[in-house]
């Protein structure tokens, strides 16, 4: 007998009725696939079709590899599981339609027959197994750990429990099946065996079991439909939009803010929900409430209103059929605590699974507060006018930018006819206090030392705006950023190196918005190369252990974290220890995006936990190489009481100590 | 920002063609013994220190400018600055202070009046045939080729400076050298061109000046230190000074005034004056009636100035242009760094109590300073490096030893706790410093007790330790810090009732009555101050002495002066060279140490001992052997004073 | 008619409580004027029954007085002032006159200027020069910059000095001078402005050196004694302030520090608590006028600079001390004489 | 109701180098610029009012060179449409009171009901400008005002200031008047981008110096001569006079020639009677009966 079995087994005569719950689950499907497309497209048109290549091998690999999803191991094998469950148990599902409505009607050919059926039925049991087990740790995980970045809806509930309703239900039928009909090959089907084993162990007589046979093969049929007209307006629907997401994912420098047209206009950034980008829009649907970001967000862990999940999923509401869109989204939907409590570290964009982009829509509606409200925590009005008329965020001014050169006989730009190198200082080093001047002093020596041919702007450098721009000012920062190329331009600079990361992300990734063109290098970067090339030498080696934090404009905006270690390795005699949280996981110094002028208004100060962090660690000292990092974690350094017994400096300095 | 609160302090000042960074500069002190007439290798370390702490600018040590000079009494070795062999060093010096940006002045002297023949093996110089008070060896009047030599002397060392690479020369022409001596009628009493009118006092300093211009030229910086009010009867007075400010300004040829109180070594009283029981800024009056009378030469001041506050309010009123400070800056170099990072708190304040500067430099041996260690020896001492290994660290006793103890060890990253059995932290510090004279001596207990606190070091107040505590928290290193007991000497009648000692009198813990007899076996401060204590409330008090006189071991310290003055006002007796030999009731039998003749002090109600004390050293002695690593440190070691406790506590946080 | 201007003229300002600092200061600054200038120093004493205010003038070297007595004087009105002033100034013609740079100052100098086309220099730091070449220096610029302004040719010259800036000197014995009292009537109808009420300031915030009564601790009070004495102030109208040790031990913050490394107070009344007299604390208050010492040893050196010296323990006296000022407080509200509770 | 706000750009030193120690200027390009922080505030002050009163006019005036107009701009900016007019007077000044004509002149043709401007500006630390106005317009006036209240009847107004000692006075003024407005009176608003964009598109009416109606008597009354860095004055303190003895004056010295109270005895007692010590201390001093209701 060739193995094989009756598809409509046991229930022959009501076809017709399965395909019509099949046309009406499909009906209702799509009536909600429509209403997100709807909502997709309240957004403004925005077109990224770029690189479709790249972007659908990208695609695939992500779906194959799970690899952003694993970097969460336990969430990431739960949804290995059941995605594969599922995407083979589908694909059985159209092998059988494929068979019965194409094949058999119309050639009259069968495909489940023989060993491709048996392989067919061991495979699909043991990914309905695998699914099983996936839809179990899921189920395990949130209603028993219930870690806390997650939120338990009723829709959860009710999606999970169907699912593994469906999965049970099939393999009940399965063992049913296999004790009615009782084939020779039930053993190729283990886990229906095992389900039909269990109902003979319990005693369910023969043809009792052909019954329940008959009615659980249409609660699973009917469950099945259901889960299908149920999708779209489910979390399952993420099966659709988190894909596309991954697939029109940002291919931009990870740390550019777009920028807007500020000549003309009434209204700017986003003050309604129409006003984002249809992409912005399906970020919002792609977002699986997972909390990743919630878990990685310094102001959420410091206890600050602001938790990046709640404002996807508070936007989200806005795709709703009945939304209504007229409502402005800052203070209604998303209070101002919130918009301003982040620091733009980017945590949540680096651990989302579906790259979501909660940035640049808290920048969005920044920009909006601040260049058509001028809505803004109060602190921030003295930095915006001290940008204005001072050009530095400190309101320190112009004639104070030298200062920390004054012991050292270094170029000014402006003097020389030939420029080589820029050495960009940045305002944070120049201005804010004696001891943020160490670090430009001895970058400078390294250059010097590493005999290089360099030259400063002195009083004509200007903030490089970032700051502005991440609070919002667009206005501001274009302001300043057209100075500074304009600057660029009439000394004819096309290098420039800095050792602040808001300033080289600035440079390296905005400026070129603006028309410079110039090349950008990190110090660090700089350090490493001439280090390698033997230009700059170790001549002894540190002896105490520190600890590195990444900071992160450098990390995370750009990527560089191999060079700080390298340069480490280098220069200290043991090990450097690692912090709990390191690399693109590194937590931020709680500066960014403004919060450094604003007095941390509810909750734990991020600084204060990053250096309990780094205490943790045993290490003698921490190094950072970013001049906000530095000036947070010296207060609280001081606050903690530490400030002689845990050193805090610049990488920088520690490589100009040793060369 | 720090600016904020210093405007003054640290803005920078135009002194002759140079600019300072801020108005804070290190006025000359002799330190470290000099040898070979040239600057010492140590001294530039000491100086770099200085440098790198933020001052604006430096006075070298007083140099001399003549073989017959000896600038500092009973001191030996000056740099010979005539001498081409100092430029090297010289050289060094200069780039040393350069590096950190600060500018360097050279200050040329001659002691005139006050060299000491035995030093210089040459006859002592002055424009009299007066001897000095101090010095006592009488001069011999200055021939007019003498004085012409000693010009030429003075231009040969302002040259040698300005080729050493330094920034300028200041002449130092207060009372107590030759420049001042030709000022004062008190000393120089000539009949010549030198001597008589004011002008022709004023004669040789005026040609000096001039001569130097000659040689340095007009872009080299050139100032002067003259006294403000040589307060002796028949000396100059401030309204002489004032004059004579003015008129050295009118030469055009000086570009700053320094305003000193220390104008004479008469009766040591101006280091007196200096002292802690002389109110903070007492000399400031003399600079500020000096900028009233002056147009524009800028005027440094100094003398009890110890706080970046008190500085900055001095500039603020226009009292001075500069501030010029020395002991300051020797208790902490890093004085101007800490001020202008907004650190005031952090600085280790000077207390004045001249014990470890004056009384030692006086007494011939290398200066130092009874809270910081590494006076004159930076180099070897002065840095603090991070421990290698980190280890559990328990100091028993927070008193000044133990506190520097726990201080450095926790700076070096160490894990410490700190025990003290009193409610707080100071130890015996807290008594000294419950005479108001002496209440700036708190300073040690605050300083230290705001760092420990401020580092980290666990605290644990009002706990006595037991051997088996220690044991239980089996730390890697235990410090002993428990200080001393006092001392029952063997006198008969020692241990009646009315015998008490000086902590329990400072303590409070005792009554004492109305006539009182101390027996000063110690010498320092420890009879004298509770004299002033016990005779601040009326009591009637005799301290008796088998020495040659009361409180001798403070003498070079300059201190004695005001502390007698006030004693002798209040009618305290001094007994000297008298050994107790029985206390019985209420008589005291002495015994003259010279004639072996008996006194009998008759009526008194209390008998204070201000004797030696005893190391409380059961602890350590219960704990030897049975810790991994136990030192101790300060009296526990022997009895002695505040300054070997602290350096011992420093030098054993370096050591662990 | 003279031939030229000629007197320096002050104007004095009042209180309550008599004649102003301000005036004092200007008074001092105005003597060395005079006597370089070789004019005489007159004040012009303007108000209601203000005439006790003239022995003081007297005794800080005013030579002739100007005295105009009106109601309408009684408050410093602006309209009034500039009216009488005006009127004064036509009959008298002064070289120079010389104002507080106060709140009232400041707007009556301009006022008075505009109206008769004069030079007016505010917040002046110094006059130099003499005759026609007067010169005025001010600071300018966010105090970077001090400039010197000549007031050209028309005379009197009307100059305003900032408070605080000047050293008040000794005074003299009151001293029989000139006083030429004048009848200004004044036309109701000039008052455009009225002063409805006069709100006080919080004592909890104010500056220290502007405070009129302090409340000071010490380390010996003790973090525990802090709302203790802030009750006490608070039923006194006073501002807290503290030595070096209340501030390290954290107490109190720094900018209520009182001494040679804080603030310099000279309060009507300082009562100090818990606080031993380091000189650190005694030199930042020692002008004060009144001080009343509470402490726990006898031998405090804070009682060499005391009026009032108590021995004693805050923590029992103080909460007394503040129930006994409620007390107090009702029976005046109830109309009583205030009288004292003897029986202890 | 027409309210005028003068307004100033200034040059804000912030650094000791401002002044040339040579040639005794100022260096422009030493300075920043911008709108009188005390102006900024009478400008805020005009957009409350207005925000109140909605049947209300607000024109900006300076008066000052070309670069004027871009302070004058931000000034409008803060108030976007709800400014009516902007007018700037063609002339640079150091005189107030030469300023002060020209202002005046310009403000009797418009008309106004209050006029606003700064307590002071704080490049030449002036503060006469406001109160010239007022007088050459004969009008009353209140200066460094803290708080403002206009009734709504009867065209006055209530006014706030400071009078040191943190009290502050409570007056009532009547219209039309002249306040200059103090520190403490509101907290300016940053201007908007839609705002700015309208600034630079709005006109600026200009009126030339030449075409101002002046008498001829009308001119400078004082003229700047010099520039300098600041030096302190140098303040009293207590000086031993050197007609004293040598002894006299180190003791005077020595003591500190602080003020030590004489002659007060230490009181004890029971906490009880101490505390009547002190209330009696505080009554006889009049400490208690002057209390304030």
């Amino acid at each position: 007998m060739i193995p094989s079995r009756e598809i409509f087994w046991n229930v022959g005569s009501q076809q017709g009725a399965v395909y019509l719950v099949a046309l009406m689950s499909v009906a209702i499907a799509s009536i909600g696939l429509l209403q997100h497309i709807k909502g997709w497209r309240k957004g403004r048109k925005e077109k990224i079709f770029d690189q479709a290549g790249n972007r659908l091998k990208y695609f695939f690999r992500f779906l194959l590899s799970h690899e952003r999803i694993r970097k969460d191991t336990y969430a990431g094998v739960m949804h290995l599981f059941i995605f594969w469950g599922f995407v083979v148990l589908f694909l059985g599902t159209l092998i059988i339609a494929f068979q019965e409505d194409l094949l058999l009607p119309f050639f009259g050919r069968k495909v489940l027959e023989g060993n491709f059926y048996l392989i067919y039925s061991l495979v699909l049991d043991l990914f309905g197994l695998l699914a099983i087990v996936g839809v179990g740790l899921a189920l395990y995980r949130r209603y028993v750990l219930q870690p806390e970045k997650l939120d338990n809806k009723p829709s959860d509930l009710i999606l999970l429990c169907l699912i593994l309703f469906i999965l049970v239900s099939g393999f009940c039928v399965e063992g049913f099946r296999l004790n009615v009909s009782n084939p020779q090959w039930a053993l190729w089907e283990p886990v229906g065996w095992l389900f039909g084993t269990i109902f003979n162990v319990l005693g369910i007589a023969t043809s009792t079991q052909r019954g329940l046979h008959k009615i659980i093969w249409w609660l699973h049929l009917i469950a099945s439909m259901g889960l299908i007209a149920y999708f779209p307006f489910s979390n399952l629907f993420h099966v659709v939009s988190s894909s596309l997401n991954v697939f029109f994912r940002s291919l931009k420098p990870s740390g550019a803010l777009v920028p807007i047209d500020i000549q003309e206009g009434e209204q700017f950034g986003v003050a309604h929900i129409q006003d984002f980008t249809w992409k912005d829009l399906l970020d919002l649907d792609a977002c699986t409430r997972c909390g990743r970001c919630q878990e990685n967000c310094p102001a959420a862990i410091s206890g600050k209103p602001l938790n990046p999940k709640k404002v996807i999923q508070d936007l989200r509401t806005f795709l709703q059929p009945f939304s209504h869109n007229g409502v402005p989204l800052v203070s209604n939907i998303v209070s101002e605590a919130e918009l301003w409590a982040c620091t733009t570290c980017r945590a949540c964009m680096e651990v989302c699974p579906v790259f979501v982009e909660h940035l640049n829509k808290i920048i969005e509606m920044r920009r909006h507060s601040v260049l058509t409200e001028s809505k803004f925590p109060s602190e921030y009005k003295q930095v915006f006018k001290n940008l204005e008329i001072f050009g530095d965020t400190l309101g320190k001014g112009k004639l104070f930018r030298e200062d920390w050169a004054s012991n050292l006989t270094i170029d000014r730009v402006y003097q020389q006819n030939d420029t080589g190198l820029l050495f960009w200082v940045g305002c944070m080093s120049a201005l804010y206090d004696e001891r943020s001047k160490n670090t430009p002093i001895a970058a400078a020596k390294i250059l010097e030392k590493a005999g290089l041919d360099f030259g400063i702007l002195g009083e004509e450098e200007l903030c490089c705006g970032d700051a502005a721009r991440r609070m919002g000012n667009e206005y501001l920062f274009q302001h300043l950023a057209k100075k500074n190329i304009e600057v660029f331009r009439k000394y004819k600079i096309k290098k420039v190196v800095t050792h602040c990361p808001h300033c080289f992300n600035t440079f390296k990734n905005e400026y070129a918005q603006f028309g410079a063109d110039i090349e950008v290098v990190h110090f660090m970067e700089l350090i490493v190369t001439l280090l390698r090339e033997g230009k700059l030498n170790v001549k002894s080696k540190i002896d105490d252990i520190f600890t590195y934090h990444d900071p992160c404009y450098l990390g995370r905006h750009n990527s560089i974290y191999m060079e700080p270690r390298e340069i480490l390795g280098l220069i200290l005699n043991s090990d450097m220890k690692e912090m709990d949280s390191f690399r693109d996981k590194s937590f931020c110094c709680g500066a960014g995006g403004g919060n450094m002028w604003r007095a941390a208004v509810t909750g734990r100060r991020i600084e204060g936990l990053r250096v309990e962090e780094a205490v943790k660690t045993d290490a003698s000292g921490i190094i950072t190489s970013c001049p906000f990092c530095e000036i947070m974690f010296d207060s609280a350094v001081k606050q903690k009481g530490l400030e002689y017994s845990f050193r805090l400096m610049d990488i920088i300095e520690l490589v100009n100590r040793v060369t | 920002m720090t600016n904020g609160q210093f405007k003054y302090l640290f803005s920078p000042f135009k002194i002759g063609n140079i600019t300072v960074k801020n108005r804070i500069i290190q006025t000359a002190h002799k330190i470290l013994p000099c040898r070979e007439g040239v600057t010492g290798d140590q001294y530039i370390e000491y100086m770099r220190e200085r440098a790198k702490g933020g001052v604006g600018a430096i006075v070298t040590e007083v140099m001399s400018v003549h073989p017959t000079s000896d600038n500092f009494p009973g001191v030996p070795g000056d740099v010979m600055a005539f001498d081409e062999n100092v430029i090297p060093q010289f050289k060094k010096l200069a780039h040393a202070i350069h590096e950190y940006d600060a500018k360097i002045f050279g200050q040329l002297s001659h002691g005139g009046r006050q060299g000491n023949e035995e030093i210089t093996g040459l006859p002592v110089w002055a424009p009299s045939a007066i001897p000095d008070p101090v010095i006592r060896q009488m001069p011999k009047e200055m021939e007019i080729e003498e004085i012409n030599e000693l010009i030429e002397g003075f231009a040969k060392a302002a040259k040698n400076v300005r080729e050493g690479g330094l920034d300028g020369v200041e002449l130092y022409a207060s009372s107590a050298y030759l420049i001042g001596q030709f000022f004062s009628p008190d000393s120089n009493q000539r009949k010549d061109e030198f001597g008589g009118s004011l002008e022709n006092r004023m004669k040789f300093c005026i040609n000096v000046i001039d001569r130097i211009r000659e040689v340095v030229g007009s872009d080299f910086v050139l100032g002067i230190k003259i006294g403000g009010d040589e307060l002796v009867p028949g000396g100059l007075t401030l309204d002489d000074f004032k004059e004579i400010a003015k008129r050295l300004e009118a030469t055009g040829k000086i570009d700053y005034i320094t305003v000193t109180p220390l104008v004479s070594f008469v009766t040591f009283q101006m280091m007196g004056g200096l002292g802690m029981s002389a109110p903070l800024g007492a000399w400031v009056h003399q600079s500020a009636a000096m900028k009233e009378v002056l147009s524009h030469t800028p005027i440094v001041t100094n003398g009890r100035i110890k706080d970046p506050i008190q500085a900055e309010k001095i500039l603020a009123d226009g009292h001075a242009d500069l501030i010029g400070m020395a002991r300051a800056l020797i208790s902490d170099p890093e004085f101007a760094n800490k001020a202008r990072e907004g650190r005031s708190d952090d600085i280790r304040t000077c207390l004045s109590c001249n014990l470890g500067c004056f009384k030692r430099v006086f007494s011939s041996l290398p200066g130092t300073c009874i809270q910081n260690a590494a006076v004159g020896r930076e180099k070897e001492i002065g840095i603090i490096e991070p421990a290698k290994t980190r280890k559990k660290v328990i100091v028993v006793g927070g008193g000044p030893g133990g506190m520097e103890a726990a201080r450095v060890a926790r700076l070096r990253g160490h894990r410490v706790t700190l025990y003290e059995k009193e409610k707080e932290l100071g130890g015996q510090v807290n008594l000294a410093a419950k005479v108001p004279s002496r209440q700036e001596f708190g300073d040690v207990t605050r300083y230290l007790g705001q760092q420990v606190k401020k580092l980290g070091v666990e605290i644990n107040l009002a706990v006595e330790v037991t051997p088996e505590m220690v044991k239980r928290e089996n730390a890697d290193v235990v410090i002993i810090a428990t200080g001393s007991t006092p001392f029952l000497p063997p006198i008969p009648g020692a241990d009646q009732d009315n015998v008490v000692n000086v902590r329990q009198v400072l303590k409070d813990e005792v009554k004492v009555g109305e006539n009182v007899l101390l027996i000063d076996d110690d010498a320092h401060h420890k009879a004298i101050n509770t004299a002033e204590y016990l005779a601040n409330q009326g009591k009637k008090v005799e301290i008796v002495t088998r020495l040659l006189f009361v409180g001798m071991d403070i003498a070079a310290s300059g201190l004695l002066y005001p502390i007698y003055q006030n004693l002798l006002s209040k009618g305290v007796k001094f007994t000297p060279h008298t050994m107790v030999i029985q206390i019985s009731g209420n008589t005291v039998t002495g015994l003259n140490v010279y004639t072996y003749g008996q006194v009998n002090i008759e009526g008194v109600d209390t008998v204070i001992l201000a004797t030696n004390d005893l190391a409380e050293d059961l602890l350590y002695r219960s704990l030897k052997g049975q810790v991994k690593e136990l030192y101790r440190v300060g009296d526990c070691v022997a009895p002695r004073k505040v300054m070997n406790a602290i350096h011992e506590g420093y030098n054993l946080g370096r050591l662990i | 008619m003279r031939l030229k201007p000629e007197g320096i003229w002050i104007l004095e300002e009042h209180d309550d409580e008599g004649t102003k600092n301000i005036t004092l200061e200007l008074l001092s600054e105005g003597q060395k004027l005079a006597r370089r200038l070789n004019e005489q120093l007159c004040v012009c004493l303007l108000g209601s029954q203000v005439g006790g205010c003239i022995p003081t003038l007297t005794q800080y070297g005013a030579e002739k007085i100007y005295l105009v007595e009106h109601e309408l004087l009684s408050e410093c009105s602006l309209d009034a002032y500039a009216f009488v002033l005006g009127e004064l100034i036509k009959e008298y013609d002064p070289y120079i006159l010389m104002m507080g740079a106060t709140p009232s100052g400041s707007e009556l100098a301009p006022r008075i200027a505009a109206r008769f086309k004069l030079p007016c220099i505010t917040e002046a730091k110094n006059i130099t020069g003499q005759e026609e070449n007067l010169q005025i220096t001010k600071s300018a610029y966010n105090d970077q910059v001090y400039i010197t302004i000549d007031p050209l040719a028309r005379r009197p010259l009307i100059v305003t000095m900032p408070p605080g800036e000047t050293d008040i000197i000794e005074p003299n014995k009151p001293r029989e001078v000139e006083v030429i009292k004048k009848n200004v009537e004044i036309p109701a109808d000039i008052m455009r402005t009225k002063r409805k009420r006069i709100i006080k300031g919080d004592p909890r915030t104010i500056r220290l050196e502007e405070a009129d009564i302090i409340v000071s601790l010490g380390r010996g009070a003790g973090n525990e004694s802090l709302p203790i004495l802030q009750e006490l102030a608070d039923a006194l109208g006073a501002s807290i302030g503290g030595s070096r040790g209340a501030v390290d031990d954290g107490i109190i913050k720094f900018e209520r520090q009182i001494g040679i490394s804080g603030k310099t107070v000279t309060p009507r009344l300082l009562i100090a608590c818990g606080i031993s007299g380091a000189r650190e604390f005694t030199a930042g208050m020692e002008n004060s006028n009144l001080v009343a010492a509470v402490n726990i040893d006898q031998k405090a050196r804070i009682f060499d600079y005391a009026n009032l010296c108590i021995k004693g323990d805050l923590r029992m006296i103080i909460p007394q001390v503040i129930d006994k000022i409620q007390i107090a407080k009702q029976k005046r509200e109830k109309g009583q004489v205030l009288g004292l509770d003897t029986k202890s | 109701m027409k309210i005028i706000v003068c307004a100033k750009r200034v040059g804000h030193a912030y650094h000791s180098s401002t002044v040339d120690l040579s040639t005794g200027h100022i260096d422009p390009g030493k300075m920043v610029f911008m709108l009188n922080p005390y102006d900024e505030i009478a400008v805020e002050e005009a957009i409350r009012i207005k925000e109140h009163i909605s049947d209300c006019e607000i024109i900006l005036i300076t008066l000052g060179i070309f670069e004027a107009e871009e302070t004058l701009r931000y000034a409008f900016a803060m108030g976007g449409r709800r400014i009516n007019r902007m007018i700037r007077i063609n002339y640079e000044s150091f005189d107030p009171w030469e300023t002060a004509l020209a202002l005046s002149n310009v403000i009797k043709k418009i008309g106004f009901d209050i006029i606003l401007c700064g307590e002071k500006a704080i490049d030449d630390n002036c503060s006469q400008v406001g109160t010239f106005v007022a007088e050459l317009l004969n009008i009353p006036q209140v200066s460094g005002i803290v708080k403002l209240d206009i009734v709504p009847q009867g065209k006055k107004t209530l006014v706030e200031r400071y009078l040191g000692k943190g009290d502050r006075e409570e007056m009532e003024c009547c219209l039309p008047a002249l306040f200059t407005v103090g520190k403490g009176l509101n907290d300016p608003r940053y201007p908007s981008l839609p705002n700015r964009i309208l600034a630079e598109k709005m006109k600026i009416e200009e009126i030339d110096w030449i075409d101002l109606e002046f008498g001829s008597e009308e001119k400078a009354l004082t003229k700047v001569t010099k520039f300098f860095s600041p030096k302190p004055k140098t303040r009293k303190m207590f000086t031993p006079d050197s007609s004293l003895s040598a002894l006299e004056r180190l003791n005077l010295m020595m003591s500190g020639s602080s003020s030590k109270k004489e002659g007060s005895t230490v009181l004890e007692g029971s906490a009880n009677q101490l505390a009547d010590h002190l209330v009696k201390f505080l009554v006889q001093n009049k400490f208690l009966s002057k209390e304030d209701k």
